[in-house]
């Protein structure tokens, strides 16, 4: 009798919570992605989650395959032996999910659009000479002078995509979300079923053709085996085992490494890795305030820094990490040794030489301001072990907790610390992300504001940066990439602390996983 | 009585202002930016400005406040920032496992709390009595989280009675949902039972040194109805008054369990909104909790009534 | 009075002893014994503490669990001992075979339920009675305790009731089965005289239609004149003497018994004191209180609020050495008068003369200081008007501190006021919970002192006191006032009191002054008929415990 | 009785129960454990080693190594520093806060309105929301996380306060003191402040309790104090990950913090039954 408001206020709500709830179709694979979807405008989001969920829906005219070569896709493509003009003619069949049919005008818009948040498909602008749509289905881009990656531009699967959408959807002035998810690609997604944070539903889109060719990466045949993708956020990785273990999901794209061993005994459950470029964990120095403005004192710190040891603790098992010098990713066609001098010796003489170069470079003893993330797991290790290492070099560091979001807004500045600025914090990146220097963000040696956080100077990297865009052949550009790599370790650019492969785990229902730059989910039967 | 209700009604207008005021400011006057939980960790600055000036963030405080409270009297509480969904919307997907929870957990509360109470405060100083405090005083003891871990660890790990996750809502059958619904709700009753059976004992104690227990006894009545029908009426309004503030605790109970048992709700929305610094969704859902607590207070007070004639009378 | 029939007593209790449990455990009743026969009238009289409401509690097997412990002896009720009986043996008596009334008709019965749902239990308890014959017999019952409209009585609830009805209900449910025994424990002290001599006239015709034995607690001898066959007087959970109400009341064996009935004030004004010279040191002159109710909504709607004339245009004037009684029921305004004359309430108009200064216009402590120094209050309750976590000392020289004067003066002021009032100087050390309620109303008095105002204002200064203390007490009074030559303005509801020490007497009803006069004249001579209703209703108004003997024609 | 005697008498009248006893030895063991942690600790709560991750127990690592190869008994150890810290920094900070502003609310009745508009409004905001935003928007340090979890615990305080200033001055011996000349402020101060001393020490004891709990909440949460410096709350969050792996990350600190708050909840009644028997029972 107490509760009669609280209850009728119940039943009013249980309601409502019903309809937000999906009727199941007959094959359902549901996914635990290793975070949870929260914006859906893929030209406005250089997160992973957004991009997997962008190529869900979307597709890119060129798609990128297994040899990181760029491939038709939407489009098949033919370049002028001049190198200036670019001519793409759509395929055959190609349907927006309202049902219209996709235009050449489209894609100039779209092209238009992910020109502009981009950051090297802005550098890629700056030769273009103009882009037109010269009939329903075919478009021609015209080039002031030669720009040797822009196929791969197109193709390229990170940070923002090239993805394609309707006209009006693309007139969307960048800064401002699409208002709806309409794209060509063989999932459709269910704005009804989409709860921000915790679920993202797709269904096959049936009106889909594929490709002829075997499918590879994010090129070729997308057939789709199953009815209907469900993306479930759950708030810990613990949850998530017991999840896939009791049946309640198919798949987890990205599996804490210590936790591995809870699946191995579990034969119903495989895991293995799907990303075969896993992503790099870069430790950057804030090159504007001290003590790190000072390159002696960067060094001294490099040598502090141990890759082997932050990789220990942040993944454990060495199956699921790699150490190279390779800024560019250890297994990419650029991948060279350059800078190995900067990681030789065991921990203990790294540390010896650390100390020395420290001494040596006059460090004032100004307090190192560390930030450390808590609510991203892949990320919290790290600033703990060097600050640990650091603070045996001889270094005074202070490690500042945050949570994700104010470090990303934090690192943007570059006021003194004692006004919240920062000396020192560790982010990763997937290797598509950085696996040339067209589109690798740390080595930007402008100096100049809007570029990446960290700030440094270099005017030989910059004309370096600007001869590779140039480069034709894959020799030239592999020339200039490893002098582009010596500067960014000579110059303590960032420490690169190592690449860790994703572990995802699924159900053995599941056959035919795809592997990919990002998680795909055409291709696999349940 | 009347009187009484419209002035509590009144009173909670200055209530929510303060909340509003309150919230909005300590949102704004700390660090974090949502254009850039929008755009990602490798945006460039320039993205992350255009973002910024589409969201309108650039504008001065006060502007935004007052546009802000414009849009709340009209009941319009904004979009998201990050998800650019109307909040209402997001919070109605989120709100039913959130009550569901809560009102699962309040009944099983009542159903063991009471009686608990209540024979404790019978058998003052007795065993039982000192087994009920026990329990209560462990209930106060441990974190909900780890109740919730080890309800998981023995109930659905070893024994495999209940699923160890997930949620199900009532529209799916009676037999999914209380299946689900079990340990969460009982995970989250701990504290609460803690709390209500230790207040029932109490107010019962009081009552029980009452004069007019002292007389329905020298009618030589029934113990069971000079418990339950003289003494548990007059105990009932410290009880209900715990029932109402203990609402906040709830919620906090919530926030927890609904992380340990993956339940979407409410409490993780909140968590998450925080996190990416979803403004308008952040200040709707305190506002809305507010605003919950405020009501649910005031049912209660208006239930004072029901158990109680003299106020019903004046 | 009908003298009690032979035969089997209904209740016989044989050395009767009754312990606190806990670590150090105190006996309350030493092995106490005595009978009472069918249709007899046994009152046990004794002051606190002298454990005549714990042998009620035991003959009902209603001791508070884990609290106290009967140790001994027997209680036998029509022969079978209630004390060895099994619980749902006493269970099935109580209600049944023997009932009670208690003191408090205020909170005996249960606020939330209704009167009629709480006498329908009793016939459920006890009967196999259907529905609506246990209806019928409740509405005769109430009928029967002369409640106006049964019906609406049984449908409301114990808040809708006054006291003297809620008493009546009670006395309906104890003899609602026709029990063998009724024990009323001190049934009528919190109820007016007027009302309390109506429920006595109720006890007495029930009992005698239903031959029932009656166990009467009371500490009011005159009570005991007006009920008792016979008479128990105990003290310090002893029985100190026992007999028929003459025999105990004429020729009292004890000594005890002699100094209770001495203690006892007489209802004949004591002689007039002669009065010098008349200076006003306080003067009321139309002085009105009106409270208002304004409800949210009202207020809202400027709708006026139900007022409470609560004091009727009262005028006096009280001159120095003389003291002046203000006597009524309760919900007369004699306390408002009081609380008035203090500026604990704002009188609404008329005009309060303190030393020839008004002071109802006043506003603010420091405004009123000299005046509020000028008049200083007793109040009823000993135990609540001394903060409890201040010595004597510190509560004493509180208001002296305020005053300016320095710590070590007022502490010897104090110690000797201590002793004026018959209280050693150490006791300024101790805490109030150290002192008996009489020794604590003396440090009161003390503290009104220690201002040295003109007027001391007692409010029912010695109505929560055992008579022998309350002798006492009046005679500090007088002596201090004899010595200081202070006006006191005497509130309460006791006749006997008034007349002993006012030399005028002002009656109010409702917040209207009725009769107004010198005390002699007022209750020797009543004219108002309600001051004459008040003066019948005293209870024992025809026996006159100073000479052992009945007066035979009224004063 | 006990209304009517000085603080310390009836603390010491009657010789406690034995849970009490047993109570205040944990907690003075805890207590020790906190001040001399450096002493007991095996190894610097903060010294990891990659290659020692997640050992079991042994004889080097106690309670076994954490996923950073850092010895859980040094710090759970350490933890107690910060959790008692924690506690008693929202206890007093709280009282402190809150008492003055009671005993003003419940005196002057013009200031209560206002006032505790205020406080319902605070206390309509669930403390862990509240709490969970000032930590998550401001930096996650040990003053921010008092503060976030003090603020929501004022309001309750205050009622207290008020509540017994109201009860209390309508006592006779407050009319009395009036009557006597006494200003407001000697009143309060003399008077009624006295009355509220009881019940604020006990509701002070749960407050400590809770603000532990609630730390340990926040830190479970991924919004507590850093991870550099260990709290029984943040060491359970990240063993948490691993509970499966070895629940004992999550069990050690979960069993001495709910020792811990067991005792205080203990002694917190004890005091209770003894300081204020009118709130008997109650929590």
């Amino acid at each position: 009798m107490t509760f009669h408001p609280l209850k009728s206020l119940g039943l009013a709500a249980l309601l409502a919570g019903t309809i937000a709830l999906p009727a199941w179709a007959e094959t359902t694979l549901t996914a635990v992605m290793q975070a949870p979807l929260r914006s859906l405008d893929p030209h406005l989001s250089t997160a992973q989650i957004v991009r997997t969920h962008g190529f869900m829906v979307f597709e890119t005219l060129l798609g990128m395959d297994a040899d990181y070569q760029p491939q038709p896709q939407m489009a098949d493509y033919v370049v002028s032996d001049d190198m200036l003009t670019y001519t793409l003619t759509l395929r055959e069949g190609l349907m927006w999910h309202d049902g219209t049919p996709v235009t050449a005008e489209d894609c100039v818009a779209s092209l238009m659009r992910w020109s502009q948040s981009d950051g090297s498909a802005k550098t890629m602008m700056q030769y273009v000479d103009s882009i037109e749509a010269t009939s329903e289905r075919e478009l021609v881009i015209h080039m002031k002078s030669p720009f040797g990656p822009l196929l791969e531009l197109l193709a390229k699967p990170s940070p923002i995509p090239a993805f394609m959408m309707p006209k009006r959807l693309a007139d969307t002035p960048v800064g401002e979300q699409i208002p709806e998810i309409i794209g060509s690609g063989p999932f459709k997604f269910v704005a009804d079923d989409y709860r921000p944070g915790d679920q993202a539903v797709y269904v096959k889109n049936e009106d889909y053709v594929p490709r002829e060719e075997p499918a590879s990466w994010t090129a070729g045949a997308k057939v789709v085996n199953v009815d209907r993708v469900v993306w479930q956020a759950m708030p810990d990785m613990q949850t998530s085992i017991n999840a896939i273990q009791s049946g309640d999901v198919d798949l987890i794209e990205q599996v804490t490494i210590d936790l591995l061993p809870l699946l191995a005994m579990n034969d119903e459950v495989e895991t293995g890795i799907l990303n075969p470029l896993g992503a790099q964990v870069t430790g950057r120095f804030n090159h504007r305030l001290p003590p790190f403005d000072d390159p002696e004192v960067r060094k001294a710190a490099m040598y502090a820094l141990d890759q082997e040891t932050l990789m220990q603790t942040a993944i454990g098992n060495s199956e699921y990490y790699q150490l190279c010098p390779s800024i560019y990713g250890c297994e990419v066609p650029l991948a060279s040794d350059v800078g190995a001098e900067y990681l030789e010796g065991s921990a203990d003489e790294r540390m010896a030489k650390a100390q020395e170069l420290l001494a040596a470079s006059g460090y004032d003893g100004t307090p190192v301001l560390m930030m450390q993330p808590t609510d991203l797991t892949v990320l919290t290790t790290q600033p703990i072990v060097a600050a640990e290492r650091m603070r045996e070099a001889g270094f005074t560091v202070e490690v500042a907790s945050m949570d994700w979001s104010t470090l990303q807004s934090r690192k943007n500045g570059w006021q003194p610390v004692a006004e919240g600025g920062w000396n020192y914090f560790f982010t990763y990146w997937g290797v598509a992300g950085i696996w040339n220097p067209l589109v690798h963000s740390l080595i930007n040696g402008s100096g100049d504001d809007n570029s990446w956080a960290g700030w440094p100077v270099n005017a030989r990297m910059e004309e370096l940066r600007a001869d590779y865009l140039t480069a034709g052949t894959l020799d030239e550009q592999k020339q200039i990439a490893e002098e582009i790599q010596q500067i960014a370790w000579d110059d303590s650019f960032y420490f690169n602390a190592g690449e860790f492969k994703s572990v995802a785990a699924w159900r053995t229902e599941l056959q035919d996983i795809q592997s990919g730059p990002i998680t795909l989910f055409w291709g696999v039967h349940k | 009585m009347l009187s009484y209700f419209l002035r509590r009604l009144l009173m909670a207008i200055p209530v929510m202002f303060f909340v509003a005021v309150f919230v909005f400011l300590l949102l704004r006057l700390t660090p974090g930016d949502p254009a850039q939980a929008i755009a990602g960790d490798q945006a460039s600055l320039a993205q992350l400005e255009a973002i910024r000036e589409s969201l309108g963030l650039n504008e001065p405080l006060s502007v935004q406040f007052v546009t802000w409270i414009g849009q709340m009297l009209q009941g319009d509480f904004g979009r998201s920032l990050i998800s650019d969904r109307p909040v209402l919307e997001m919070i109605g997907q989120r709100l039913g496992p959130t009550l569901a929870l809560a009102l699962v957990a309040m009944a099983m509360t009542l159903l063991i709390a009471l009686p608990m109470g209540v024979l404790a405060a019978w058998r003052h100083g007795g065993m039982t009595d000192r087994l009920v405090m026990a329990v209560s005083v462990i209930g106060f003891s441990v974190p909900i989280f780890v109740i919730g871990y080890v309800l998981i660890g023995v109930f659905a790990v070893h024994l495999r009675w209940f699923p160890v996750q997930g949620y199900k809502a009532l529209a799916d059958g009676i037999g999914p949902f209380a299946h689900r619904i079990f340990l969460p709700g009982l995970a989250l009753a701990s504290i609460y039972i803690a709390l209500i059976s230790r207040m029932t004992r109490a107010s019962m104690l009081e009552v029980l040194r009452e004069d007019y227990v002292r007389t329905a006894r020298a009618k030589g009545l029934p113990e069971g109805l000079v418990l339950f029908r003289h003494a548990l009426r007059n105990a009932a309004i410290p009880i209900l008054t715990v029932v109402g503030t203990g609402f906040a605790m709830m919620i906090s109970g919530v926030v927890v369990t609904e992380t340990v048992f993956n339940i979407p709700g409410l409490g993780r929305l909140v968590v998450d909104a925080v996190l990416a610094r979803d403004y308008p969704l952040i200040q709707a859902i305190i506002l809305l909790t507010a605003g919950t607590y405020v009501l649910i207070n005031l049912a209660i007070d208006l239930s004072y009534a029901l158990t109680d004639p003299r106020i019903r009378y004046q | 009075m009908t003298a009690s029939q032979p035969g089997q007593p209904v209740l016989s209790v044989r050395d009767l002893k009754v312990s606190t449990m806990g670590r150090r455990p105190a006996e309350i009743l030493k092995g106490i014994s005595f009978d009472i026969a069918p249709g007899e009238t046994l009152c046990l009289v004794g002051e606190s503490g002298s454990g005549k409401s714990v042998t009620s509690l035991v003959t009902m097997d209603l001791l508070p669990r884990g609290e106290l412990q009967v140790t001994g002896g027997t209680a036998a009720l029509n022969g079978e001992d209630i004390v060895s009986a099994s619980p749902a043996r006493t269970k099935a008596l109580r209600g049944a075979e023997m009932a009670m009334i208690f003191q408090e008709p205020m909170t005996a019965l249960n606020p939330v339920l209704t009167i009629g749902l709480q006498m329908d239990e009793i016939y459920r308890a006890h009967t196999k009675m259907r529905g609506p014959d246990r209806r019928s017999a409740a509405l005769a019952a109430f009928d029967s305790v002369s409640l106006p409209d049964p019906a609406r009585i049984y449908d409301s609830y114990p808040h809708q009731l006054s006291g003297g009805q809620r008493q009546r209900v009670m006395i309906a449910m104890a003899l609602a089965l026709k029990p063998k025994l009724l024990i009323a424990d001190e049934p009528t002290t919190a109820l007016d005289v007027t009302t309390q001599k109506q429920i006595l006239q109720l006890i007495r015709k029930l009992q005698e239609e239903q031959n029932t034995a009656v166990l009467f607690i009371t500490h009011d001898m005159g009570v005991v004149v007006d009920i008792a066959d016979r008479v128990c007087v105990m003290r310090h959970g002893e029985v100190v003497e026992t007999g028929t109400t003459g025999e105990v009341l004429s020729q009292p064996r004890e000594q005890y018994t002699r100094d209770l009935l001495a203690a006892v004030p007489s209802l004949t004004p004591r002689r007039a004191r002669a009065q010098e010279r008349h200076e006003h040191v306080l003067e009321l002159l139309e002085v009105e209180k009106v409270f208002e109710f304004r409800s949210f909504l009202s207020k809202l709607l400027r709708r006026p609020g139900h007022r409470v004339r609560a004091v009727k245009d009262v005028s006096f004037r009280l001159d120095r050495g003389r003291t002046l009684g203000i006597v009524g029921e309760s919900g007369s305004g004699k306390s408002t008068v009081a609380r008035c004359v203090l500026r604990l309430e704002d009188p609404t108009s008329g005009a309060i003369l303190v030393n020839g200064h008004d002071i109802a216009p006043l506003e603010g402590q420091t405004a009123l200081a000299p005046a509020r120094r000028a008049v200083q209050m007793i109040f009823q309750d000993p135990n609540r008007s001394l903060n409890p976590r201040l010595t004597a000392g510190d509560s004493l020289i509180e208001g002296a501190l305020n005053a300016g004067e320095p710590r070590a003066e007022a502490l010897a002021r104090a110690g000797e006021l201590l002793e004026v009032v018959g209280l050693p100087r150490d006791a300024l050390t101790r805490y109030p919970h150290q002192f008996s309620g009489g020794q604590r109303q003396r440090i009161a008095i003390a503290r009104a002192l220690m201002m040295s105002p003109d007027v001391i204002v007692a409010d029912e200064a010695v109505s929560a006191l055992d008579v022998s203390v309350q002798a006492q007490v009046l005679d500090l009074l007088a002596e201090v006032q004899a010595r200081r030559n202070l006006a006191i303005l005497f509130i309460t509801h006791d006749l006997r009191v008034a007349a002993q020490i006012c030399d005028d007497v002002m009656v109010m009803q409702r917040g209207e002054v009725v009769e107004f006069g010198p005390a002699g004249q007022v209750l020797s001579d009543p004219q108002h008929d309600y001051t004459r209703a008040l003066l019948e209703a005293a209870p024992g108004r025809d026996w006159d415990f100073a000479k052992g003997r009945r007066i035979t024609e009224p004063a | 009785m006990s209304q009517t005697q000085s603080l310390r008498k009836r603390l010491i009248e009657t010789p406690p129960h034995w849970t009490t006893m047993l109570a205040l030895a944990v907690l003075l063991a805890i207590v020790a454990m906190a001040l001399f942690a450096p002493r007991i600790a095996n190894f610097p709560p903060t010294e990891l080693n990659a290659m020692m991750r997640l050992k079991p127990a042994d004889g080097t690592y106690w309670m076994g190594t954490d996923s950073f190869g850092r010895d859980l008994y040094s710090r759970v150890i350490h933890g107690a520093r910060v959790s008692l810290l924690v506690g008693a920094g929202v206890a007093l900070g709280a009282i402190l806060i809150g008492l003055p502003l009671g005993l003003l609310a419940g005196w002057f009745r013009g200031l209560d309105a206002v006032l505790m508009r205020a406080m319902d409004g605070l206390m309509a905001i669930p403390g862990i929301l509240l709490a969970i935003a000032i930590v998550a928007l401001t930096k996650a340090g040990l003053t921010t996380v008092i503060i976030a979890i003090m603020l929501p615990e004022i309001p309750q305080v205050v009622r207290l306060v008020r509540a017994r200033v109201l009860a209390t001055r309508s006592e006779t011996f407050v009319e009395a003191a009036v009557l006597l000349g006494t200003s407001p402020m000697r009143i309060i101060w003399r008077h009624l402040l006295p009355s509220t001393i009881a019940p604020l020490i006990v509701q002070g004891t749960y407050v400590y309790a809770s603000a532990i709990l609630t730390e340990a909440a926040l830190s479970f949460l991924g919004v507590g104090i850093g991870t550099e410096t260990p709290t029984w709350g943040n060491i359970m969050a990240e063993g948490r990950l691993y509970f499966a792996l070895n629940p004992w990350l999550v069990y050690w600190p979960a069993i001495v913090l709910s020792l811990c708050i067991l005792s205080i909840n203990l002694l917190g009644d004890a005091l209770r039954d003894r300081l204020d028997p009118k709130m008997k029972g109650r929590s």
